[in-house]
């Protein structure tokens, strides 16, 4: 892959860095959640993610756009354990948690849809969603808890259907209201709206903007539907060649013509 | 005593066998996703084929041995229809009650498994109700060459000279040419490969005619090495499934790869310990190779190559 | 045992004392298909003749028979099954030893007359179990002197790696010592083996007069084709070959060539009952005129059987611990009362050991595999008679013995 | 060139499409548009073959093709692309390409050469299997390998799912210029409103398995309007 | 288990009870359901009174090994070739041990000891294959090859130098001296084989009864109604979740490879306890249960009678076991093979699945109320 020349070469810590290695090593905590250190993935000699510095603060909704293929989808699978990194570090809530197992980074608060949905279609949507929820809570408690999973992803009355007959955007739906259950601290969503019509959309949006203010859950979402980022965030990273290219202001960003001629289009 | 010949032939033999018994497995199972466990009568088919043409035909034992590949090939056919895809059933079932009756085996690896094990009983019962308890068989050709005061069945190094053959064979029809490449999307997504207009029907008969084929090569070509009986298909599963699934994805390279590796152990250890050390040998490398390569012999050279290329 | 009518299975005979009820489970199907077949077949005409000449004691046969399919599993649901619901007075049962072993435990249990009629490993001592086949000991008893005098002192064995070919091989090491030859070699096969490339090798190594061969099953046959095209001459001895599985006339010339059966019976035994004119071959291929092959178990199923019939009118009943002791009076069948002992001379039942004193014959095959008889002599049952002591009628045990215990060579 | 009498499809039992009536006319551009579940997806399924209609006709270049297979009207000239890429993921990507071309005889290289201009990023990956792709370049394949069959009738299931903005625009442009260049009819589902103003000369929207309405290039042109219809 | 409180505190004792042994996950939560299970439990103890108990003990000890597969493949995803191996180590170890000390109190800690063999056996070999990272087919060929080591192995074990205390493996041929079962301690003990109990029954006069055949009817019924509860447990929809998508399961913060080890334990100590009953009863074990066909009839039953119903589990078990024993004749095997064949092909479910479909599809509308889809008695043990 051919190396985007406008790409400056030795990058200043951007405001997306939140805190340094060596401050995550020693424990100092500061508001920074999730913090990636020299995250590099290999495939073959193919380099999917390079040396990506990558951060998110408690309770921030980010966006992370770029050209298919950038590396955004296999960045967030590093962050969940799914790929073993090829070299540097993940840090999460203070803690060094390159090595830990997937479940183990999820018992932290990391949780995430994956860019397929892939909801257990054999199950009823019910008991899709009691099984995060019965991890942790108990009784009347857990009732309540899936109860309201159902409500808020809009599929009361489907609680005893099988999820594989769900339409496409009941099953995004269904799977954001699972990933969300678990009450973690950051929530990775990759494309939770495509492929989803215009009211699903809405509704989405929508729903990620309440978790993000009133529960306070971080967000990283991956999206494609600029509008759709626009509704939801404030602040995006762009990424490309599996590199940083840019971070700011979604419209900022947007008006960046590097950012046009490489992502958006000339004529947007 | 270690004798260097002596542990070479026994190498070929050893790698012979387990590469001929998994040939037609590999295509079955490793391309189509159907867990043949009727494997080893579709072998008896071809070894008895070969058998009957000879001695009461009279056809010379080249001929009988095509003879046994193509009447394995053929009743390969038959079983795809019947049984595996359920062809003939559906058709049936469509022209009757207006609704298929079952559903294809394809990739469905238990209840392949569980209809192929009835097949199975069926074969082996059925050879021995109509043939009887055991057939007369044909004497192994070639004679032998000797070395010092050793001496070695030509045939049987002949045998190993065509496994190879057989490899290479099928290597390339599944990976150079347009039939294999369309078998293999066919088996990847059927529903698409259909709106590509592959005529997947016939794809899934001539794979499956294929693996067949060459369960009755491996039969026509060991029954002269073999006492001719109802059971001997039983002989070939075990070392079959392992070297195919020792293998890994790429079932071809990985079957002769792991007919290579578990092969050479086997041949040290039987050499060195005797028979029963190699037989446990082979069995407990099958084990390793497959724990610590999860993903089979062709998985970890993958895995090998992209760590290179990465290094570069 | 369950709650249905197994109550006295033993010596319940008043209801039926009218007819004998003979039980056979010998395998038709399945992996011993190929020997079993013939011993059922041999159980059948042996019924068959008796019931047209009388019955036995004036009573006709009833004869209970089922295809066990090899199945150890079937064969003790059967056994079950012969014992307490069909309430049959004796019982012919089983192939292998194993099979053997895995109904013992019901046989003894219930206090059942049963004959066991494979050629086996020996040292069976059991109160219920007349094992009526020839030993190892026996067997192997006439071929290993023979070709110890014909070929030399050096011995191979090759055996199945299973109990009887363990055995098998302690007794050659035993006969060896008795006989003044020396194994240099010893290999054992697993049963599922069908490659002999490198035992042929071995052989080939170890250079020996003779090899002595106790290979068993389907898989191993494949040993001869594969020996013979290898170009391996030595004389082979064998117990196990030809005899049961008739591999010289199965497999292509010249496969069997230069190869010794140890054996009681083969259908080319020459004897006047067997291959005479109405002889034990005519009468079987008469009943069975598609039928492969007459082999050594058959007969001894076929002999078994009126030895039971001598018994039973002996004890004037068909009360079983009768029975047990009339046969334990050594019951004796000869060519003077042909057709009972198709193998030759006078053979007898060792009442002490539930053991047969064979007629035993030394059958060798040529390169066109016609086979010929080169020896033949009268073996006892040494081993429990001579070594162990087992004294049945005195000490009603229900035990196997095996060489090692009393052998130092057999280590 | 295309034509659907009371078309009604059924997985199972559930019946999806009822009576659909639809026709699409040689070298149009044809969008249908509706909420997810409608049965957008089983339509194109239907008249690609993968579906057996239980009641109704198709008709295809004037010849009922009702009951004809999928491979037969694939052989005929129609192409699908369908919805979430259904790429074969063990066969590279250049394989995934070939298995396009198998279809038809006539294909020339030149349609090559303009279809990686489309899409440069596959000739760079032509020999990765293409299940490691990211979820657009898979979709680029898909579009890729219906193009390369140089279709009559051309079948799309959300061409723009996944993809990055500017891509998305040039896929329309691209659809276009094949159509006009090629003269190959399109009959395309989106629920992308740019990507259907921009492409379609009329469209479609349906509703619970039933064609509601026809929206001709006048209301096309009305942004408000579509939007309406996207999100009834 | 549920550890949640009930949710109405309303709800009588035996409704609270039930509901721990229903769910989504079994087959059969209606009342209809449980007076048919009533009854057929009735049936069984009756059984003896009309049927060959003797012979139907074995299928009622088969039938804990099919449940054994049922676990951990129909429920964990975890397709097992190797739960003959499980069975037959429980076998052995039963056997071992109790030669050794054929003591009531010896017998009764060998049986103990053949669970636990059984379930060491899986430990060893789960961990060995899911802390590996073995999955799917390699796990199934894995437990295959591990059984035709042990039948190779066992098969040469004839000398006297694979004697274990007492008691000798006895290679091929099995061993034969196995004690018979008698559990309990000294004097308070009990002889459960070959010791038939004279019963007087309304009607049938005084019958002998086979005490084995009720100490199996005791273990199956108590095991099949502890499966059911673990299956609708909180565990039992992890271990689904499992098998239906492992990778996604992870994401919810499950740790599927202990989830696999455990079930896979469970499904080794049952197996384990299957063989123990199994030696026990024919007094005898050998390398048979080691051979591929004996490793493939689990697999068997299990697919035949439905991979995720343990009902069909035992049904299929004690049916296709009834005619292996009893069909006779030249077809016989090809009867078998032709029924097997036509089950999969006609009825890929398995037969108890096709079974409760077509009730459900012909019950009337308003016997429905009582039936699975309403309300879900899932909600009343919220779970
Ligand atoms: N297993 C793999 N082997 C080889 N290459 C891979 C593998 N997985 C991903 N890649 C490559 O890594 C790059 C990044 O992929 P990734 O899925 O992260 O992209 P993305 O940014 O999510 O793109 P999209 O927007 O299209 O989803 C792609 O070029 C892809 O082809
Ligand atoms: N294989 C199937 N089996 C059963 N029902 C199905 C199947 N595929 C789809 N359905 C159902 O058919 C209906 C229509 O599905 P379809 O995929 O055609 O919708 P769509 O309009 O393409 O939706 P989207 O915009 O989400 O892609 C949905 O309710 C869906 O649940
Ligand atoms: N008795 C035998 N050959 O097992
Ligand atoms: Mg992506
Ligand atoms: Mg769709």
């Amino acid at each position: 892959m051919s190396e985007s020349e406008t790409e400056p070469e030795s990058r200043p810590l951007g405001p997306n860095v939140r805190q340094t290695a060596a401050e995550m090593a020693t424990g100092d905590r500061t508001d920074t959640l999730l913090q990636t250190d020299g995250l590099v993935k290999r495939f073959g000699g193919f380099t999917a993610t390079d040396d990506v510095d990558f951060g998110v603060a408690e309770g921030e909704l980010r966006c992370l756009i770029g050209p298919n293929g950038a590396g955004k989808s296999t960045l967030l699978k590093l962050v969940t354990g799914t790929y073993e990194a090829s070299e540097g570090h993940i840090y999460y809530d203070g803690h060094d948690i390159t090595d830990l197992e997937p479940h183990e980074r999820v018992q932290r608060g990391i949780s995430m849809k994956f860019q397929v949905p892939s909801v257990y279609g054999d199950l009823s949507v019910r008991e899709n969603a009691r099984l995060p929820i019965q991890r942790f809570a108990d009784g009347a408690e857990r009732r309540e808890r899936v109860d309201r999973a159902i409500e808020a992803a809009g599929l009361t009355g489907y609680e005893h259907v099988d999820a594989s007959a769900l339409s496409h955007g009941q099953q995004q739906q269904l799977e954001i209201g699972m990933a969300a259950s678990l009450e973690p601290d950051l929530l990775l969503l990759d494309e939770p709206v495509a492929g989803l019509d215009v009211a699903e959309r809405e509704a989405i949006a929508e729903r990620v903007t309440r978790l993000n203010e009133e529960e306070g859950i971080a967000f990283v979402v991956i999206e494609h539907d600029t509008d759709f980022v626009a509704s939801i965030a404030d602040e995006v990273t762009v990424l490309h060649n599996g590199e940083i290219f840019l971070e700011g202001p979604i419209d900022e960003v947007k008006a960046d013509p590097a950012v046009q001629r490489i992502y958006l289009g000339e004529e947007e | 005593m270690v004798n260097g010949i002596n542990l070479a032939l026994q190498f070929l033999d050893s790698f012979a066998f387990i590469v001929l018994a998994a040939a037609g497995l590999a295509i079955i199972f490793g391309i189509m996703g159907v867990i043949n466990l009727a494997h080893g009568e579709f072998i008896l088919v071809g070894a008895y084929a070969t058998t009957l043409s000879a001695t009461k035909l009279g056809l010379p034992l080249a001929a009988a041995m095509l003879v046994g590949t193509l009447v394995t090939a053929a009743f390969g056919v038959v079983v795809e229809r019947f049984v595996i895809s359920g062809a003939v059933p559906n058709w049936i079932g469509q022209r009757t009650v207006g609704r298929d009756f079952v559903e294809p085996l394809y990739d469905r690896l238990a209840d392949s498994m569980v209809a192929t094990f009835g097949l199975s009983l069926i074969m082996v019962q059925g050879a021995r109700v109509v043939f009887g308890n055991s057939i007369d068989t044909v004497g192994t050709p070639f004679g032998n060459i000797a070395y010092g005061a050793f001496s070695y069945s030509t045939y049987r190094i002949v045998l190993s000279g065509v496994s190879i053959a057989l490899l290479v064979g099928v290597y390339y029809i599944f990976t150079r040419t347009e039939y294999g490449m369309t078998a293999r999307a066919t088996i990847q997504d059927e529903e698409t490969a259909r709106a590509l207009g592959v005529d997947t029907e016939r794809i899934y008969m001539a794979t499956f005619a294929i693996g067949s084929g060459l369960a009755g090569l491996t039969g026509a070509l060991f029954a002269p090495t073999l006492s001719m009986q109802p059971t001997l298909g039983d002989q070939f599963l075990v070392e079959a499934f392992v070297a195919v699934v020792v293998g890994g994805p790429s079932v071809v390279l990985g079957t002769a790869l792991s007919g290579g590796v578990l092969g050479a152990i086997q041949a040290v250890f039987t050499n060195l310990y005797g028979t029963f050390f190699g037989r446990i040998a082979l069995l407990a490398a099958a084990m390793v190779a497959l724990r610590f390569l999860p993903d089979g012999i062709t998985g970890f050279i993958e895995t090998v190559q992209s760590r290179r290329q990465e290094g570069e | 045992s369950g709650g249905q009518g197994q109550s006295g299975a033993t010596t319940d005979t008043a209801s039926s004392a009218d007819v004998v009820k003979i039980g056979v489970l010998e395998d038709q199907s399945g992996n011993f298909a190929l020997v079993g077949a013939p011993k059922h077949k041999a159980s059948m005409l042996a019924i068959e003749e008796i019931n047209a000449n009388g019955g036995i004691d004036g009573k006709q046969i009833e004869t209970y028979a089922t295809d066990p399919q090899s199945d150890n599993q079937r064969y003790q649901e059967l056994t079950r099954e012969m014992i307490n619901e069909n309430d049959v007075d004796v019982l012919w049962a089983g192939y292998s030893s194993a099979t053997r072993e895995a109904i013992r435990p019901t046989i003894d249990r219930n206090e059942q007359l049963y004959f066991y009629t494979t050629q086996y490993e020996g040292g069976v001592c059991d109160k219920y179990t007349f094992a009526v086949g020839p030993t190892a000991r026996q067997q192997l008893g006439i071929v290993l002197p023979y070709l110890r005098e014909e070929f030399g002192p050096k011995i191979y064995t090759i055996a199945a790696d299973y109990n009887f070919g363990q055995l098998s091989a302690d007794w050659v090491k035993v006969l060896a010592d008795e006989n003044d030859a020396e194994v240099v070699g010893e290999e054992f096969i697993p049963l599922s083996e069908s490659s002999f490339g490198s035992v042929i090798n071995n052989i080939q190594d170890a250079d020996p007069d003779f090899v002595m061969s106790m290979l068993v099953g389907a898989n191993h046959t494949a040993f001869y084709k594969q020996k013979a095209s290898a170009g391996l001459d030595v004389p082979i001895g064998t117990s196990t070959a030809m005899a049961q599985g008739y591999e010289h006339r199965r497999l292509d010339p010249p496969a069997m060539a230069n190869i010794y059966a140890g054996v009681n019976y083969m259908e080319e035994v020459p004897t006047e009952s067997n291959t005479g004119d109405g002889g034990f071959v005519d009468r079987y291929y008469e009943k069975y005129p598609d039928a492969p092959y007459l082999n050594e178990e058959a007969e001894t199923n076929y002999f078994s059987t009126y030895m039971y019939k001598k018994a039973v009118e002996q004890a004037g009943t068909l009360e079983q611990p009768e029975v047990i002791e009339a046969l334990e009076s050594g019951i004796e069948l000869g060519t003077e009362r042909a057709p009972e002992a198709p193998e030759g001379e006078t053979i007898k039942l060792d009442g002490a050991t539930h053991h047969v004193d064979h007629h035993m014959w030394v059958m060798k095959a040529d390169d066109q595999h016609n086979v010929e008889a080169v020896k033949n002599e009268q073996i006892p049952e040494q081993f429990l008679s001579e070594t162990v002591g087992c004294n049945l009628p005195e000490n009603p045990e229900t035990t196997q013995y095996t060489p090692v215990d009393y052998f130092e060579e057999a280590e | 060139m295309l034509e659907l009498d009371g078309v009604t499809a059924a997985y199972d039992r559930t019946p999806i499409l009822r009576g659909v009536d639809l026709s699409v006319d040689e070298g149009e551009i044809v969008g249908v548009m509706g909420k997810n579940g409608v049965g957008k997806t089983t339509l194109l399924k239907t008249v690609m073959g993968l579906l057996e209609p239980t009641e109704g006709t198709i008709r295809y270049a004037g010849a009922d093709v009702t009951s004809a297979s999928a491979d037969e009207r694939a052989r005929a000239g129609i192409g699908y692309i369908p919805q979430g890429r259904d790429v074969f993921p063990k066969l590279t990507v250049e394989q995934n390409i070939r298995m396009g071309e198998k279809i038809r005889a006539d294909s020339d290289e030149t349609l090559y050469d303009q279809i990686y201009g489309y899409f440069p990023i596959l000739d760079e990956r032509a020999n990765q299997d293409a299940g490691t792709l990211s979820g657009g370049q898979q979709q680029m394949l898909a579009i890729a390998r219906a193009l390369v069959s140089n279709p009559d009738l051309l079948l799309l299931d959300e061409p723009s799912e996944g993809i990055q903005p500017s891509i998305v625009g040039q896929i329309s442009e691209d659809m276009q210029a094949i159509n006009e260049d090629l003269g190959t009819t399109i009959l395309f589902v989106e629920q992308n409103l740019g990507v259907i103003r921009e492409m379609a000369d009329r469209c479609y929207a349906m509703e619970r398995g039933e064609i509601v309405d026809e929206v001709g290039p006048t209301t096309l042109a009305d942004e408000d309007a579509i939007a309406e219809y996207l999100a009834v | 288990m549920a550890t949640d409180a009930p949710p109405d505190g309303g709800q009588s004792l035996a409704a609270r009870v039930r509901a721990r042994f229903e769910g989504p996950n079994t087959i059969g939560n209606s009342n209809g359901f449980w007076v048919g299970f009533l009854v057929a439990v009735a049936a069984l103890v009756a059984f003896p009174l009309v049927g060959n108990a003797e012979q139907f003990s074995l299928f009622l000890v088969l039938s804990l090994l099919g449940l054994s597969l049922s676990v951990v493949w129909g429920y964990t995803g975890v397709l097992s070739f190797g739960q003959v191996v499980f069975f037959g180590l429980g076998g052995y170890t039963f056997a071992v041990v109790s030669i050794n000390v054929s003591t009531p109190g010896g017998i009764t800690a060998a049986v103990l000891a053949g669970v636990v063999g059984g379930g060491i056996g899986a430990a060893v070999l789960g961990y060995f294959m899911f802390y590996g990272g073995v999955r799917d087919v390699y796990v199934t060929i894995i437990t295959l090859v591990a059984t035709m080591v042990l039948h190779t192995f066992m098969a040469q074990t004839a000398g006297s130098e694979w004697t274990i205390g007492e008691a000798a493996l006895g290679g091929f041929n099995g061993m034969p001296d196995i004690p018979l079962l008698k559990l309990g301690v000294g004097a308070a003990s009990f002889q459960f084989m070959y010791n038939a109990i004279p019963v007087w029954v309304p009607g049938f006069g005084t019958v002998e009864l086979d005490p084995f055949y009720y100490l199996a009817l005791v273990l199956l019924v108590g095991t099949y109604l502890g499966l059911r509860a673990l299956v609708n447990s909180d565990y039992g929809r992890a271990m689904v979740a499992v098998r239906e998508d492992e990778d996604r399961t992870r994401m919810f913060g499950y740790n599927v490879k202990r989830i696999k080890l455990v079930v896979f334990i469970l499904g080794g100590a049952l197996a384990g306890l299957s063989g123990v009953l199994y030696a026990a009863r024919n007094v005898f074990i050998d390398p048979t249960v080691f051979t591929l066909l004996f490793a493939t009839l689990p697999v068997i039953w299990v697919s035949v009678g439905g991979r995720k119903s343990l009902l069909g589990a035992i049904i299929a078990t004690i049916a296709i076991e009834y005619i292996r024993v009893t069909l006779g004749g030249e077809l016989a095997l090809v009867m078998l093979g032709a029924l097997l064949l036509g089950t999969i092909l006609f009825l890929p479910n398995g037969i108890v699945p096709w079974v409760h479909k077509q009730i459900r599809q012909n019950r009337p509308a308003p016997a429905d109320a009582e039936g699975p889809e309403t309300p879900d008695p899932t909600e009343a043990s919220e779970s």
